[in-house]
């Protein structure tokens, strides 16, 4: 279940293009018949959408749509490794109001480079990722634990440096990470797809990917088939903590600004994304394409909901509806298709 | 009209993509044991599941005493007298054993509460009347596979039963258990209980069940009388073939040794384990259930620690820390528990294969894929896994189908010692002889194998030689002339 | 006497606001200038937390309490206990309900902040405009400012098109991708009001986003250090000042009069005051005012 | 492990007495080997804190330290039950919101009585509480969803009854509930006792109890068993969903006023609560008496870093180390106890 889901990139020979075009097709069959409640859903809110305003369907609007779904395709990425592992990461919206309040305040406060801020920035956020792993996998907390505990400390970490308030930066060259365009496409935007094909080629081209769902389905069974399962433990949290400073970056940029208390809460968008897409919460079972359109979902309904100017307290009303029903249709399609 | 305390007739039950049952019959007189003998996934489970009320039939008749019934569920079945204990240990394991046993239906105080006291007496007085010694406040999940076994024995007998199921109760029993439950069956059917007994242990049928219906491919085949069959005609109608030569070996003569441990101690589970393997032999590991020989092991393959002692490979010094070292060095281990320890039950066959060696197929970075999809059918074929494809879910197969999905997994791993703990537990027979023909070839290609298994016949028949193992030590080594049941069970039981 | 050092508490409803930190430093100096006990409290925008942490402090039996509550409602609890130990109370900025409970409130004059802001919009779009309101319902000094700012807009009220009003939770992240959609959704938008600097600030990271802020003027109150860079940078058209350090020395003066035994005003309003270029040049833009 | 851990109430007959003293002594005995971990954090802590502050260890503390509690402790109990029974429930933040506001809004706005009031606003919450039931046990979409839903539609009702600002309330046979007081002892405290008491006999002495432990511990089993699956989880959830509205109701009559905005995260709380008491994410296994050891563990140390006076910002990073090292110390007796 693992495999096939896109393209093989090393592949040259001219006698394997016949072979290629199969697998492309038989990709992006996977990809329907995986996703079929899903995609029924958020075709049904588009086509809602389209009909109730007519800005939704315009390209602007589905570029910023884009854009703001990319903090939560960062955070959400790195949030399916871990829940197909078998845990859960409490800890990345702390991570990405830290990683973005340091940056900034090192370049702002500690007249750093704007290259080494970043490099020291990312690195501290993926530090915590790697400390979050090592916990886990050393002392057998549950991530639960674990990543609860970097949460409150990754938070206070950015409050104590910054004293609580956001840090203001103008630098062009900085900003201009969460602000610039290639194009007519938003930087953000083109980090995002960047990272999604970097996680589907690691999902399903690489060792590492296999043995995230190995230990996710049965840890014991990895463990005695000689699985490194510490250091996929590890690994795959270190990549979370990566991506989660990463998009507070890229965040802090947009915003101009290194805020300390920014992104509470992001960490259950990023989950809820995830089971939205189909990634069981007990482990060993999704698709990177399933968290993707979870994403987009979530992204669609908020533009959706501000755009017809639905008043925030039936918003979160109307949310909470949507998601249900959504998973709902899901839950029947695949129910049918067995 | 002799009488008949159940009847099927025309059972049908379908699956997504798989017909279970086809037209099914079967019969139970009063006061019968009544095997059912079929491959693995012919039907035997689905139907008593049907009987037990778990399942619905799509069609088909179920008459109890005469009369037509239907069943709706599992307490309506409860209520008429059938009950079933499961293939798969369905037990609730933080709570203890009497919980357990009055698991749904607890007795209750004047107040209301459920009456712990009353449960403890009655589970107590229970267990002495089987004989059994279990502490019955234990919480379930601190007791051996065996003991849950029985526990489950104990909880299906308890009700008020006249139609008791068994799907393969002996499966992770000892003879002495299972000595222990024919007893129990016995008294049983002398107070007018009817058994359905399900075992792929021939001998056992022959021992205990009166008569035997036979299953193939979920088609009703015969019902015949026990004391009038053989085992040769019995798997004949069960393959639908003859099957000669059921143990195949062909003896090498002595290889080098590749394996010796010595000294191995581990406080409180194992002292002073010293043995020796060589290439092409069969090396078997007997004793009674909880002896230590899978802790032995896993300690030799790095999944456990080790207090102390040495082990030499190729007579080199080897430290093995983690079973990585151990599949590195050229050792596999076949664990007991397929579902538990074995296979990650829901991803595909294809994917089971190829965890043990995807390091072989990297190119860069990434997974080779065409080379891992040749090296798959490669097995698919050779261990003859039965399954339209190398997708279908691990966890979809019949048990002797995953038994050697697990084997091909460590086959491909190219190792020169495998150690087989249990490797034809829950197996047909058919599947059976398959698994000793490639442990055969394993042995003529050189592969010195382990062997732990608590099936007699199959140790004495399939062994070189063989350590008997009581309380974690080694009590004494038989060679193949001297193997016999009795000489086994003395060591075992530390009379010898 | 009036320099005798005291031992007084600031509990705030948080601390993650430049406004909050600018009393609480304001505090801390002047405690350390007088030789004064100072504790602060913090309890993070928890009203339960707030009345168990101002229990506490109560215990701690401290000499004056000045308070920013959570929620003007809800802190009941604890100025009864408060009272019930004669320790007095002084609510900044929040004004609260219970002000039978409390010796003085001292506070931006927020409603006139928004009415300023409602003004200068009448003034800057004579024939009306389309417009946006950011808000923050459940904060009782930013609906203040909201209706001030309805009040402000005057007679021209009626010429002003709502296109539409929505929560910010007064925060730069929560505003900006509302404001996004608001700007999607009605391309000819003309002005925003926005009833803090953090939320200005994220209509118009929102606006620079999608290249509309020379077309948009955008309104707001606060005068925080980032506001006031924003506005000499031409991005915020005007934002009103409230004076957190004023606040915080008035409030301490008041303090020490109760103490004093001497009478003291109930209500006490700081005046709020659109920020000027002038004043920018004078006092520059790191502090507040 | 479920039994023994309270003395059966109906115990009449005299020669009966000395089994029930051996059964109070090995309730107390199971009481402390069970717990011995996070007993030794607790004690930690508290000898600490009472060699730092001469205030921790005063009557008065202590019991404004249980009344700090009381509302976690009632959520915590409920999602123990929860966790044990293999879910997990977010909403409960939002119920507590809700319940509070509606209430209070009854009163106030609607001029209803006083208890049909608290009775309707009782009855929404704990109707919430089966909602998340039913739409668990009949649609098989996952808890996390299910609660995550609620907890928006719950949190939007409150803000959309209210107009998102908080209700007042004066009427003070009303405000008593959480303000008042039997002897010294604040009623919050003794609905918490109160609270403790049904919950251990329901856990130790009920069928449901067995049932829960038995549905988390192996659903198949107990669905062999012949136990009604859907009718525990439906119990189950509106049992977490009552618990809420009433610590939402005492809450507002303690704050005189009905906030729509209150309690947000209170979710994250109560699971801290339950996974520091030892009760297991994966479910089937923990103690009533483990999570009320987790509550006051964390009150315990929420009460001690504000005497201390430590700055909130610290207290974060210190209570992120704190319970990580808690739930480290238990890990470590747990495995040196096999
Ligand atoms: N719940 C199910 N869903 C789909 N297929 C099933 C299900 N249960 C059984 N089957 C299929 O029905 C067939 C009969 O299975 P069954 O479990 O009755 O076999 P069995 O005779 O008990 O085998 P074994 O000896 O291995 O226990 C098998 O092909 C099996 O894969
Ligand atoms: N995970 C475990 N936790 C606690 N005790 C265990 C565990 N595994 C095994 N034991 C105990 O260790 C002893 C040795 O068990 P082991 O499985 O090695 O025996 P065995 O000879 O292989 O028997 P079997 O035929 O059951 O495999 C037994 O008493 C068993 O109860
Ligand atoms: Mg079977
Ligand atoms: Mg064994």
């Amino acid at each position: 279940m693992v495999s096939q889901s896109i393209k093989q990139s090393d592949d040259s020979c001219n006698h394997h293009s016949a072979i290629t075009q199969n697998i492309i097709i038989r990709s992006f069959k996977n990809f329907i018949t995986h996703n079929i409640g899903i995609l029924i859903a958020l075709l049904l809110i588009s086509a809602i959408l389209t009909f109730t305003t007519p800005v939704f369907l315009t390209q602007e609007n589905m570029l910023s749509v884009l854009r703001q779904i990319s903090t939560n395709m960062c955070l959400a990425l790195g949030m399916t490794l871990i829940i197909i592992l078998g845990g859960i990461d409490l800890s990345v919206g702390s991570i990405v109001a830290m990683a973005g309040t340091l940056t900034v305040g090192f370049i702002s406060i500690g007249e750093m480079g704007i290259i080494p801020a970043i490099f020291l920035g990312l690195f501290i956020g993926t530090l915590c990722g790697a400390a979050n792993g090592i916990a886990i996998a050393y002392t057998g907390i549950p991530p639960f634990i674990v990543t609860l505990a970097m949460m409150m400390i990754a938070r206070g970490v950015g409050f104590i440096y910054s004293g609580g308030q956001s840090i203001r930066i103008f630098d062009e060259s900085f900003t201009s990470i969460g602000t610039g365009y290639l194009g007519m496409i938003p930087y953000p935007v083109i980090y995002m797809l960047f990272f999604i094909i970097i996680m589907l080629v690691l999902v399903n081209r690489t060792r590492l990917g296999t043995y995230i769902y190995a230990l996710g389905g049965n840890r014991e069974a990895a463990r005695l088939s000689g699985i490194a399962i510490k250091r996929v433990e590890i690994t795959v949290y270190t990549i979370a903590g990566f991506l989660a400073a990463f998009a507070g970056i890229v965040l802090a940029a947009r915003m101009y600004s290194g805020q300390p208390s920014v992104a509470q809460g992001y960490e259950m968008d990023a989950i809820a994304a995830c089971v939205l897409g189909g990634i069981s919460m007990s482990g060993g079972i999704g698709r990177i394409s399933g968290t993707i359109l979870g994403v987009i979902v979530i992204g669609v309904i908020n533009n959706g909901l501000n755009l017809l100017g639905v008043n925030s307290f039936w918003q979160l009303v109307a949310k909470g509806v949507i998601i249900f029903l959504a998973v709902y249709v899901d839950m029947l399609k695949r129910k049918r298709a067995k | 009209m002799e009488q008949v305390v159940l009847q099927l007739s025309h059972i049908e039950k379908k699956f997504a993509g798989v017909h279970a049952l086809k037209d099914m019959h079967f019969n139970l007189k009063p006061c019968e044991v009544h095997g059912l003998l079929g491959e693995n996934g012919a039907g035997k489970s689905t139907l008593i599941k049907i009987i037990g009320g778990i399942y619905k039939p799509d069609a088909g008749e179920i008459k109890i005493n005469g009369k037509t019934e239907i069943i709706n569920g599992i307490k309506d079945a409860q209520s008429r007298g059938i009950n079933v204990i499961h293939q798969e240990i369905v037990l609730v394991p933080y709570i203890s054993v009497y919980e357990n046993i009055f698991l749904g239906r607890e007795p209750k105080t004047r107040l209301g509460f459920k009456d712990h006291r009353q449960m403890i007496t009655k589970a107590k007085t229970m267990m002495e009347s089987m004989g059994l010694t279990i502490d019955v406040l234990r919480p379930v999940n601190e007791l051996t596979i065996a003991q849950q076994q029985l526990i489950e024995i104990v909880k299906a007998i308890s009700f008020n039963v006249r139609i008791l199921i068994m799907d393969e109760p002996t499966s992770s029993l000892t003879d002495k258990e299972v000595e222990q439950l024919f007893v129990m069956i016995k008294r049983l059917t002398e107070h007018n209980v009817s058994i359905i007994y399900i075992s792929h242990r021939m001998d056992e049928l022959f021992t205990i069940t009166d008569r035997i219906t036979v299953i193939r491919d979920g088609s009703y085949v015969d019902t015949v009388n026990t004391k009038e069959t053989n085992i040769d005609e019995l798997v004949k109608m069960m393959v639908g073939r003859n099957l000669n030569n059921y143990y195949q070996r062909h003896y090498q003569s002595d290889g080098e040794c590749l394996l010796e441990v010595k000294n191995l101690s581990k406080k409180g589970v194992f002292h002073n384990v010293n043995f020796k393997l060589k290439k092409g032999e069969i090396l078997g590991f007997s004793g009674l259930m909880g002896a230590g020989r899978s802790e032995i092991m896993q300690a030799i393959f790095g999944a456990d620690q080790y207090d102390s002692g040495e082990i030499y490979f190729d007579n080199k010094l080897v430290n093995i820390q983690s079973p990585q070292n151990a599949i590195d060095i050229g050792i596999a281990l076949i664990p007991e528990d397929r579902k538990k320890q074995g296979l990650i039950l829901g991803n595909s066959i294809a994917f089971n294969l190829t965890i043990t060696v995807l390091k072989q197929f990297m190119h860069g970075c990434f997974v080779n894929q065409q080379k891992q999809k040749e090296i798959i059918q490669y097995y698919i074929k050779k261990l003859n896994i039965k399954t339209p494809s190398a997708d279908k879910i691990v966890g979809q197969l019949s048990g002797g189908n995953q038994q050697k999905v697990v084997i091909a997994k460590w086959l491909a791993t190219k190792p020169k010692i495998i150690i087989l703990d249990e490797p034809t537990r829950g197996i047909d027979i058919g599947a059976k002889a398959e698994i000793y023909q490639i442990i055969d070839e394993l042995c003529a290609n050189g592969i010195a194998i382990i062997m732990i298994s608590s099936e007699l016949p199959e140790i004495i028949n399939m062994c070189d030689r063989v350590c008997v193992v009581a309380n974690g030590q080694i009590q004494g080594e038989l060679s193949r002339h001297e193997l016999t049941q009795e000489k086994i069970m003395k060591l075992a039981t530390g009379r010898a | 006497d009036e320099n005798k050092p005291i031992k007084f508490a600031f509990i705030t409803s948080t601390l993650n606001n430049s406004f909050f930190t600018a009393i609480s430093d304001t505090f801390s100096e002047i405690a350390k200038q007088n030789g004064d006990h100072y504790i602060l409290i913090d309890p993070q925008y928890d009203q339960a937390k707030q009345i168990s942490m101002m229990e506490d402090v109560i215990n701690q039996k401290v000499d004056i309490i000045y308070l920013i509550a959570v929620d003007s409602e809800g802190i009941r609890q604890g100025l009864l206990a408060a009272k019930q130990k004669q320790i007095p109370v002084v609510v900044i900025d929040n004004p609260i309900s219970d002000d039978d409970l409390v010796v003085s409130t001292v506070a931006s004059d927020n409603f006139l902040a928004g009415k300023i802001n409602g003004e200068q919009m009448a003034k800057d779009f004579p024939n009306g405009a389309k417009i946006a309101v950011i808000d923050c319902p459940f904060n009782r000094a930013s609906v203040l400012r909201a209706d001030g700012f309805y009040a402000g807009l005057g007679d021209n009220k009626s010429k002003f098109n709502v296109v539409s009003q929505q929560n910010g939770k007064c925060a730069l992240e929560v505003t900006m991708p509302i404001a996004e959609d608001i700007i999607q959704a009605h391309p000819d938008l003309q002005a925003f009001f926005a009833v803090n600097d953090p939320s200005a600030l994220g209509v118009v990271v929102a606006l620079k986003a999608s290249n509309k802020l020379k077309n948009v003027k955008v309104y707001t109150v606060d005068g925080s250090p980032d506001g006031k860079k924003a506005f000499s940078d031409g991005d915020l058209t005007l934002t009103v000042a409230q004076a957190p350090i004023q606040l915080a020395k008035e409030t301490y003066k008041v303090g020490k009069k109760v103490l004093a035994g001497e009478p003291v005003a109930k209500e006490i309003l700081v005046p709020t005051f659109p920020i000027t270029k002038e004043m920018i040049e004078k006092n520059g833009v790191k502090v507040w005012q």
